[in-house]
């Protein structure tokens, strides 16, 4: 049988590997030889699954949208994400990894971020642990994101500006894999999305897998019927895609929609479409579609939405596109605002604006009455305020 | 025989010089390699600039950047340097990250290389297994030996695999760090010299990553086969132009 | 047996009661005579549970600190009500009471808010069940609290800025009530805490007490034990308190310890602690303590935090300062912000300003080894960002 | 017999006056008191003003803060009024919120009431069941009569309670609001006065809350014993000051 998950080697179909450099293997290794066999021991799940609920939240509901699914005639489930502990999906991540780093017995953790929620979800999981917190963040993102750069900082992390490059999301990455090259011993490098080398892509969307794994539970009790017709999520790097999508990957029934940002449209030079506009190729040290330029040069990406604002997707993801096994659409600026402010008077539900790309998807697709349709809230819009303000003038 | 090979069966105390394509200015290329060959350095690498040179440090980084500004790309590269064999026989060596390579196509790009009598490559990103399952006779196919990095954490296993199937260098990193000037090494950076010194490998070793000065210069070729000097060639360049090389090979000379 | 629940005349001992113009008389008749009749109704239980399950996010975790237990050598539980959709406890009750406006066939909504949480989780749910809302809010905290003033705007909420008087929540509060006055047929008064003439303080405490309900359950379920040693809470009106107390009320083995915000000090003019600084007297329609000049005007009142920034407590509250029911701690805005940055430090939780003065007890008085005691976190610190970034110059 | 019983015995089409005390200036009472008298009005109120006065509208919450803020306390304005019968023998209430009257001691209030010879009070905020279970024989004891408000939502089983413990007048809101001048009643406000006209209540029926002019008062008067105006006073007060009264009263004289 043909399966959307990776295989042995890291890779999903084509897609996948670990193409780092040599200082990175050790660390890279050490994680390949120890990720599966740490999270899949019973102290280390307990201990996750006791955080997930007591700490993060979790279950987060699966909530029934009446309003809205009258509004389009059909049937709209919410999976909460947005009612995590730091507001948004990364936290599920950040609370694996920080497990695992401590397992593997690494003193000081670095991570990169753009919109800040990674940020703010590994500082979070550092602060609980006691555990050393370095940020790297893009110069102008830390600009742009002064909420979440004073959060961090609260919960005793550091922020690294990024200052080479664009300074924005992909230059904090490729600062903190420096970093890492610099510190290879003592230091975990928690990556936020399903990006980067093997086992970094398979890892992450493990841990957010819980988020797939209580929908079927949840539909369960709620349409006693554990599938879906659509799952459906924003894809920045992936993760929260990928969450959702993991236990249905394999299951051709349930039909899987990533929305990725058009940003001022796709034929604008401001895009971050990155299945449209992008090529196959090499960033962070995964081999995935990534937007560049005809030589090669990794281009900067165009987003409203910092957390969509990612010049690549996640292995797995380019591997659903390709073989079509997911489909993906492409949504403005313009409409994603829009679905910020329908959701919010709608469903009093103010989304993140990486969150309100996926409803978006409502006005370009025609659901049937029974369809069971499961959006993934990967976040709330508390961080978004400022651009909502801006945005609508309120 | 390879230059290369060549180059470590007739000489000591390697030093070989990386410089960025396209810094400080577009067309710079020839001009350095022909201030380099003038000054007796024994190799030359070409760094084909790359948006995210993640294994590098600030001044490479800022270099790279420079230069893709300047409008530096692989085509432009390559038609500076098809006539590289009238000017120098040094070896010659092409460092550049994987994704423009392979957006230029592979094949082709060996196929240039081979073109321009282009020695040999290092591609920090290029995994051992992947070169070794992809390219390895692709590479052979077209005269291009390709050179693996190894570091202080390279397990011994490792490196006896990668020194069976290197067939130039072994680049040897001297510390847990991306690419940048060292003053001086600490005695676990020593250490770890003598340890890889003393498995005897058949590979040549040339230490990069740090190498500053005669002084950095002499303790790294006590224990291995000659150095690499990239960021502190590069500072020079920025503060003294391509004039200075001469000056700045001959303050590193040791005997 | 003496207890500390509401009598059947609205009163907490002297405390309670409703003292309103004739004007508001029917509006209030109207909610006493059905709001027990109502809630108490298995459909109206139904689906208010199910909207505290799947949209607010309940049961809230109550989970365990464990650094922070390790360095005051106690057993120290967090109530994580920060972790409700809009941030804070506040929505348990306008889920309640929109719940109960739209059973008396009310068609629009008004409420007053300091801090502005109120008045979110108000718009939240008028947005949920499109329902017409109106918020008042004090023209200076209007300025103070732009990020949640934005929220309710992105809700479809109107804002209705109070000149009067101090500009300030008192004021929003009789905005509220003169709105009320003039119309008395449509609207329905969703008052923010458990103030107010009865039924409201009873009303609302029920609303809020799911906090208090649940804790006897995690407790149960995690030492084995359904009563705390401690309960601990702070309070501006006190509904968040009420929430957590109200099944304890009447068990004395369980201690209970109201937080009140000491603002820049008892004696220096600038205080909101109502219980030492207060006197008996008529606000809001209910009789208890509150700050006022010796000839009964009523003061302004002053902390770090807007959602303690009230000059009166509830009546129930007032009861249980009287009959010394409740121990009374007040906190200075020094301790409140340094404890906001040790809980975000210590636990990787960011809390509300308000919810950081309960926290501050800690210092204040020395707990067993075996105590167990539960905080009620009321509310996370995002919307007093500024504030932190201001005071601790991030 | 009490003023305010003689007052409806005695007259028809009762014109009674608000005013807040403390304003426009701290000391204005008793000027504005005697211009009242001398304007030929019926009755007077006089408002012990309140920092949060929340059955009132802008006007008089906005003579209230200043009030306040000129100094205006209970003691003074007993002070202020201790004479208040060498002036007038008009009917005179005070109307307050409760909690000032709390604070000063409800006794010793009422106790200051009967030496200033005042003849009743209007607390909004003292519901009908407390007053009734706690204050009625203490009011009655200092020959203070207390008013009671209905409004078009008061049940008529509520106001017949009302109009039963009640000894001057009942105050009827003329709408659903707080104090504040209107210009016209809609038919929905004269449909309230005359049900609550035909109900033939013992006690005399004020309205009040909305009376601004001639034509207000008069379609309030026809179904009523007579009207009371606040907020287009202090409006007047505020535009043009005290010594225009007399012309303010004038304009308002029907037939
Ligand atoms: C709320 C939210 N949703 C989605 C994303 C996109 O990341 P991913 O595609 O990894 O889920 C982000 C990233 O910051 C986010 O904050
Ligand atoms: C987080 C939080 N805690 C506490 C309070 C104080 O209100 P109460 O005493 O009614 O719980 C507020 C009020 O805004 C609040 O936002």
């Amino acid at each position: 049988m043909k399966t959307h998950n990776v295989n042995s080697k890291g890779f999903y179909g084509e897609f996948g590997g670990a193409f780092i450099p040599e200082m990175l293997y050790p660390n890279v290794e050490e994680l390949r030889n120890n990720y599966l066999k740490i999270s899949s021991s019973k102290s280390f799940k307990n201990e996750f699954n006791k955080l997930l609920k007591d700490y993060v939240g979790r279950p987060t509901p699966l909530y029934f949208a009446k309003r809205l699914s009258e509004k389009y005639n059909t049937r709209i489930y919410l999976k909460r994400e947005d009612l995590c502990h730091t507001g948004a999906h990364k936290i599920n991540n950040t609370i694996g990894q920080i497990l695992l780093a401590k397992k593997l017995g690494k003193k000081r953790i670095i991570a990169e971020t753009g919109a800040g929620q990674h940020g703010v979800a590994t500082a979070t999981v550092c602060a609980l642990m006691g555990i050393k917190c370095i940020i790297y963040m893009g110069e102008i993102d830390i600009k742009r994101q002064a909420p979440n750069v004073a959060r961090m900082k609260m919960l005793g992390a550091e922020v690294r500006p990024a200052i080479s490059g664009s300074k924005t999301l992909k230059d904090a990455t490729n600062e903190a894999i420096r970093d890492w090259i610099n510190n290879p011993v003592n230091t975990h490098y928690i990556i936020g999305s399903v990006v980067g080398p093997h086992p970094y892509p398979d890892m992450v969307a493990r841990f957010q897998s819980v988020i797939g794994e209580e929908t079927i539970d949840q539909l369960q009790e709620l349409e006693n019927k554990s599938t879906p017709d659509y799952v459906i999520a924003c894809v920045g790097g992936g993760s929260n895609a990928a969450g959702l999508f993991y236990p249905f990957l394999d299951n051709f029934d349930v039909k899987i929609i990533c929305v990725e940002a058009a940003g001022k449209g796709i034929d604008t030079g401001e895009s971050a479409a990155t299945s449209i506009l992008g090529k196959t190729g090499i960033i962070h040290g995964s081999k995935t579609l990534l937007m560049q330029s005809n030589d090669g040069q990794i281009t900067e990406p165009y987003s409203i939405s910092a957390g969509l604002d990612y010049p690549g997707i996640g292995p797995m993801h380019a591997n659903l596109f390709k073989s079509k096994r997911g489909e993906f659409i492409s949504i403005t600026d313009q409409d994603a605002m829009k679905w910020g402010l329908i959701l919010s008077q709608t469903e009093g539900i103010i989304p993140a604006i990486e969150t309100s790309h996926a409803f978006a998807v409502l006005d370009k697709k025609k659901f049937k009455p029974n369809d069971i349709i499961v959006f993934n809230c990967s976040g709330r819009g508390d961080k978004d305020l400022d651009t909502y303000i801006e945005y609508f003038k309120l | 025989m390879n230059r290369i090979n060549k180059t470590f069966i007739n000489k000591k105390n390697i030093l070989s010089i990386y410089f960025t394509a396209g810094y400080p200015k577009l067309h710079d290329t020839i001009s350095i390699i022909k201030e380099l060959d003038n000054s007796g350095v024994d190799m030359i690498e070409i760094g084909l600039p790359f948006s995210d040179p993640l294994a590098d440090g600030p001044t490479i980084q800022e270099s790279s950047t420079i230069a893709l500004s300047n409008g530096m790309n692989t085509n432009i590269l390559f038609d500076q340097i098809k006539n590289l064999r009238s000017i120098t026989e040094l070896p010659i060596i092409i460092m550049g990250y994987l994704n423009p390579i392979i957006q230029y196509g592979i094949e082709e790009f060996c196929l240039k290389c081979k073109e321009c009598e282009i020695d040999g490559l290092i591609v920090p990103d290029l995994p051992v297994d992947i070169y070794y399952e992809h390219y390895h006779d692709l590479f052979k196919n077209h005269n291009l030996q390709n050179m693996f990095l190894i570091t202080p954490q390279t397990s011994e296993k490792r490196i006896r695999f990668i020194d069976k199937i290197s067939n130039g260098f072994i680049y040897m990193v001297s510390s847990y760090s991306t690419t940048g000037a060292q003053k001086i090494f600490g005695d676990e950076t020593i250490k770890y010299f003598k340890r890889i010194n003393q498995m005897k490998l058949r590979s040549p070793l040339l230490v990069g990553f740090g190498i500053s000065n005669k002084e950095t210069r002499k303790v790294a070729s006590i224990n291995s086969d000659g150095v690499i000097i990239g960021s502190a060639y590069i500072n020079m360049l920025t503060k003294h132009g391509i004039r200075q090389t001469k000056k700045f090979i001959n303050k590193l000379k040791i005997d």
